[in-house]
């Protein structure tokens, strides 16, 4: 959680601290710190990759490569107690929440130092101290569960926010109209982040939607609804410093449609044949992570400092790796445990034997 | 003691506990203003105000999910479903894959405690889609509890229970049950999950039933008792995951002979799980196979006639233990 | 089904007969048309009222009346082949559909000669050569289902349309969120008829809704929506013509938010403590009945022709009533049919023994 | 014959129902220009265009309601469920409360011609959310039938079948299976509902399985045979829904001892009523309890070693078999 980066220099009150991100001309720490977090995740993916293909990871996997700056910028604006829901596609956003790249592929491996401990999987990314809350594999229905969140934030009179992640496919579902209603109608802490990446698996937006403006939709709840580049990190940071605000001071939802694209196929068999490779190529000149490179050398940062943290984020990725296949593999009695928090003595059916 | 409806039995259970605990709130349609539809949480909104006694709309996977997320962040939420056929446009979702799996699925990272509850089985004359028995879908499913409760005192106590629970409970009320007259204790009463009501001794045969069919199986068994002389032992399972198998155990030891009534339809009805497991721990000790008595296979007709038919009647268990006694 | 008297001078053709509507200065006969078929369903909610109250009925019962205008002027737009479907709440739709009060008397009187033969009840009037298809208890279910109708009509070339009725209650679900979607993506001849009576049983729209505008969700799907006075049975049609021709010729839906007013509570059980008496007592003033009985004067129709008309309408009530109690009880059998179409032997299980 | 996938099996069967009859249409996620997810509709498209194999959203409630609707109105809906998890986001409302009920409460005026055909049970490390056995929810309910193909012969021959049939269907493909070749008639072949298929013969014990668990049971009946010598006869009952107790009690009749195994968790599963079935019909027959063997009670882990001992297996199987034989 980069609460610290975030906002380095304003006091310490909560309201200072989370308006100071409209005013402030981004410190080049602010920068340095969206340039690693986007860098940590796209290493992490492509080690991901990597050990898919050789079979180290298994199952449903679905890599965020492309849109790293919806949520390293979107997090960069969250303070420690606010929260985070999304997808499947959730590595990027467990580690811009603070989860070590150790805790994440030990999962992908299955194993027992994995944050779920091996029993969740790619899908399912969680950390509580963190403010992370998966990670789910249904499309659209974490996104009522993220309203949920923020319903408990403001029943406890929190002042905290909690972001909800989801696609341009998932935005079709029901259950998102019914959690917008409600958060509308309720005044919940909430932001709804419509991560309109073009395509839901093999399905373009505009033979899923009937909208093109899909923020739009927002209206009819009675919130705000916009749009950002989620290629331009800094848009998006600014976009949603706004947003979180008024969730946090106002309790006014917001639907940010923010326009991004996935590089890879949707999951890791998905030959992605939907799209020509021009049109994968024309978008990567836009690559977040390239363009705040920019950013970076025009504002006169040394090219040593971007190497290295290049680096660290390779050797982070890496070094996940190495400790993942090091590590073991959870007990077979973790079968039968966490399925109910006060379990039934044995004398009781259903039992669990194994 | 008190003589009180087990709608009120329930009301009580909710307003102790949320007066024993600030994180415990309801939230479901026409639950505050209107003061429930079956007017379980009457006078609920005037005690704890609308904070803690919420007026939905009609969403059930929206705020069933809304349940799920507060559960998730420390409050322990009671969602009423108007009645249980409602929980398919979406809240079967919310239980199903996330209230049920995020403590697994998380490593044990994120408990789910909340309360599920509202009318089941058939109300009279409310036809096929507002008639319907869920207990077999819910009792399916590893991560979720099952509390069926056929008194006033059960309604009571096993609903306190539920709401210091941990866990994600499916609780399924009897719509037909709602304004009839219980003795229930005031106060402190809690009904543990996993045990069994032996609600009468008896010698001859072992009749298991649950939620309001229990109530039916009582009055077929004063006829059975007075008519054939036969003894029953009437065992309310009260709970249905988890079960007491001990209790059913000893009595199908003692008596030979089982019946098992359910107010759902027969096929895959919990009804089977149930006789297979009496068959599975008895079967040494059986004398003849189990009887089923369930609701037949049908849609429910609107038709009161044709309803009656469908529904377990005193003279199908009569039948069923003439049946299992060789009689 | 009132094609004859909809477009009775216009030539054969559908194209004609149906755009003929928006531009005919309403003929007299019309007028009576629609006075008659709001006065069947008036008198024949009270007689379900008094039936209801000796018990002659049962289960649930929601009454239509106040909102007659909406279902009669809409349905007056509707050419044979069109489709309509509603929820619970379905006793004027089926009467303006052309059902027989005997049909729908004899249903909730759970009699043979019902509708759906007494399997059904209040909440499941169907008649199949009408177009009437349901009665349908799950609030918002059947949207999904009047999209698929309208999917087959425009499947088959038929150029026919489907009408989909529900609340405002309803309009919170969901389903009713990807029906809209759906029908505005592939562009399905089907019309939402969002009849706002301000209340969903006891919870006033605005506590239940984010938006006070329900009908501009409709620009979230990419289709027009429009609000009319439910009370006004002419404006009701004509607002309905129009969007009839756009569903027919056009495979355009609408969404259609009617205002209207139930003055009965919700079930048979509501004492409907939720408003005013005073509430109720304005609303009356607006009685579609009397404002269409008091244009029907200016127009210069003799009294005579409209005391007929009632008079009519009572004894058609009322005589569904002898008819009902005289009309015999399915017979047990019927227990078992019907469950399939095509029905396997009785040596498999399960099987249906009473 | 032709020794084709699974998934090719059903692709065939939905071309030539296609090809057979206008009415016929498939619709769901990714089943047009992507081919379909696990690509069961390959090539659909390019041989029937856009207007009968068509892509949905991401809306399962929407879509199957879409079905409903067009089935009431004349067509023959196909409605693939990209797997069978996805169908509580409201899919199963209209599969329920509609589709199931619509024949009964109109009284007789409207029938529902569909299919609501996807993938089943566990894929292999998908975690708890994508990996459930929903067979139970479904069969339990009036007015629906409910297919389960193991080979690519019953798939193709039981999809033919059900997309002439005029009732609702559920059916439930393996996920596991769409890749496994089997010897698969060409063109016209029919395999009805209701009836068992005995695939191998034996005289010790009747092993019931269905879907791919099937086959698991075949691998153990192998073992079993050559290493314990017990002779098993397996059958498969291809339909829960309705369901061959004939085939089956005739089996057991001969071999007086009963394996039911099942891939879906225990508690509540079909195999509770196989079981209870198989009591009710041949108690006199039998000479040992019948023994299930299921899903363990817990939700899906990802971890694949803990996956493996949830899942029935061939081990537990065998000691299945041992247990019945009391070897
Ligand atoms: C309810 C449900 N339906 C279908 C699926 C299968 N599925 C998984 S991801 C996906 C596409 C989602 O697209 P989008 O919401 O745009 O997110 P993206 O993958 O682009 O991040 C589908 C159809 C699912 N997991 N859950
Ligand atoms: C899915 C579902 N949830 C709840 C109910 C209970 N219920 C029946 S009618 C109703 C109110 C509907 O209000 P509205 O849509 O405004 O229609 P109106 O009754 O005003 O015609 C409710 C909550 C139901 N039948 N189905
Ligand atoms: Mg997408
Ligand atoms: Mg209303």
């Amino acid at each position: 959680m980069p609460t610290a980066i975030a906002a380095p220099k304003t006091k310490k009150t909560e309201v200072v601290e989370s308006v100071a991100h409209k005013h402030v001309e981004e410190s080049a720490d602010l920068l340095l710190h969206l340039y690693k977090e986007m860098m940590r995740i796209r290493r992490f993916e492509e080690q991901s990759y990597q050990q898919y293909q050789k079979s180290a990871i298994g199952g449903f996997c679905h890599l965020y490569i492309g849109q790293e700056a919806v949520c390293v910028g979107a997090i960069s604006c969250l303070e420690k107690g606010d929260k985070v829901l999304t997808g499947y596609r959730d590595h990027g956003h467990a580690l811009a929440m603070g989860m070590t790249a150790d805790s994440l592929m030990g999962e992908l491996f299955a194993k027992a130092t994995g944050c779920s401990k091996g029993k969740g999987g790619s899908m399912h990314f969680f950390d509580n101290a963190l403010g992370m809350m998966g990670g789910n594999g249904i499309v659209g229905s974490h996104i009522p569960v993220a309203a949920g969140v923020a319903f408990a934030q403001k029943y406890k009179n929190e002042k905290k926010v909690t972001l909800g992640f989801y696609g341009d496919g998932a935005a079709q579902q029901g259950a998102i109209h019914e959690a917008m209603n409600l958060a509308g109608l309720w005044r919940l802490p909430v932001i709804f982040v419509l991560e309109n990446n073009k395509y839901g698996m093999g399905t373009a937006v505009n033979r899923s939607s009937a909208t093109s403006e899909l923020c739009k939709r927002a209206e009819g709840y009675n919130f705000p609804g916009v749009t950002c580049d989620g290629m331009d990190v800094l848009e998006v940071r600014k976009c949603f410093s706004e947003a979180v605000a008024r969730a946090r001071f106002d309790n006014t939802p917001t639907l940010i449609e923010v326009k991004t694209y996935r590089y890879r196929g949707h999951s890791m068999s998905d030959p992605a044949n939907y799209r020509t490779a021009t049109e994968v190529e024309e978008k990567k000149k836009e690559d977040p992570i390239l363009m705040l490179k920019a950013v970076l050398i025009e504002r006169g940062v040394k090219e040593d400092r971007i190497h290295a943290i290049e680096e660290a984020a390779d050797a982070e990725a890496k070094a996940s790796v190495e400790h993942a296949i090091a590590a073991p593999e959870p007990d077979l009695s973790e079968l039968a445990t966490d399925i109910v928090a006060n379990p039934w003595p044995a004398s009781m059916l259903p039992r669990v034997e194994f | 003691m008190a003589l009180i409806e087990y709608r009120e039995a329930l009301g009580q259970a909710i307003a102790e506990e949320m007066e024993r605990d600030d994180r415990v709130f309801l939230m479901g349609e026409e639950v505050a203003e209107y003061n429930g539809a079956y007017k379980v949480s009457k006078g609920l909104l005037a005690k704890f105000g609308p904070k803690r006694v919420i007026d939905t709309p009609i969403s059930e996977c929206g705020f069933t999910g809304i349940g799920v997320g507060a559960a998730m962040h420390g409050l322990k939420p009671i969602v009423e479903m108007m009645t249980w056929n409602f929980a398919l446009v979406g809240a079967i979702d919310q239980i199903i894959s996330n209230a049920a799996k995020t403590l697994y699925m998380s490593g044990g990272q994120f408990k789910c405690p909340m309360v599920i509850r509202g009318a089941g089985g058939a109300g009279g004359k409310l036809a096929s889609q507002h008639s319907q028995s869920f207990e077999a879908l819910f009792t399916h499913i590893p991560g979720l509890k099952v509390a069926m409760p056929a008194t006033g005192a059960d309604a009571k106590g096993l609903l306190k229970t539920a709401i210091r629970d941990e866990d994600p409970i499916i609780f399924i009320e009897s719509e037909a049950l709602y304004g009839k007259k219980f003795e229930v204790p005031d106060g402190e009463h809690l009904v543990p999950f996993g045990v069994a009501d032996v609600v009468k001794e008896g010698s001859d045969v072992t009749i298991i039933a649950h939620s309001r069919i229990r109530h039916t199986a009582a009055a077929a068994i004063e006829r059975i008792e007075s008519e054939l002389g036969i003894s029953c032992e009437l065992i309310d399972p009260r709970t249905l995951r988890p079960f007491d198998i001990e209790t059913v155990a000893k009595s199908v030891a003692k008596t030979n002979r089982c019946v098992v009534v359910e107010e759902g339809w027969h096929w895959c009805g919990v009804g089977a799980q149930i006789a297979e497991s009496v068959y599975t721990y008895c079967f040494d000790d059986l004398d003849a196979p189990v009887v089923r008595v369930a609701g037949l296979d049908v849609p429910m007709p609107y038709n009161p006639k044709l309803e009656a038919a469908v529904l377990p009647s005193i003279d199908r268990i009569i039948a069923a233990v003439k049946k299992v006694t060789y009689k």
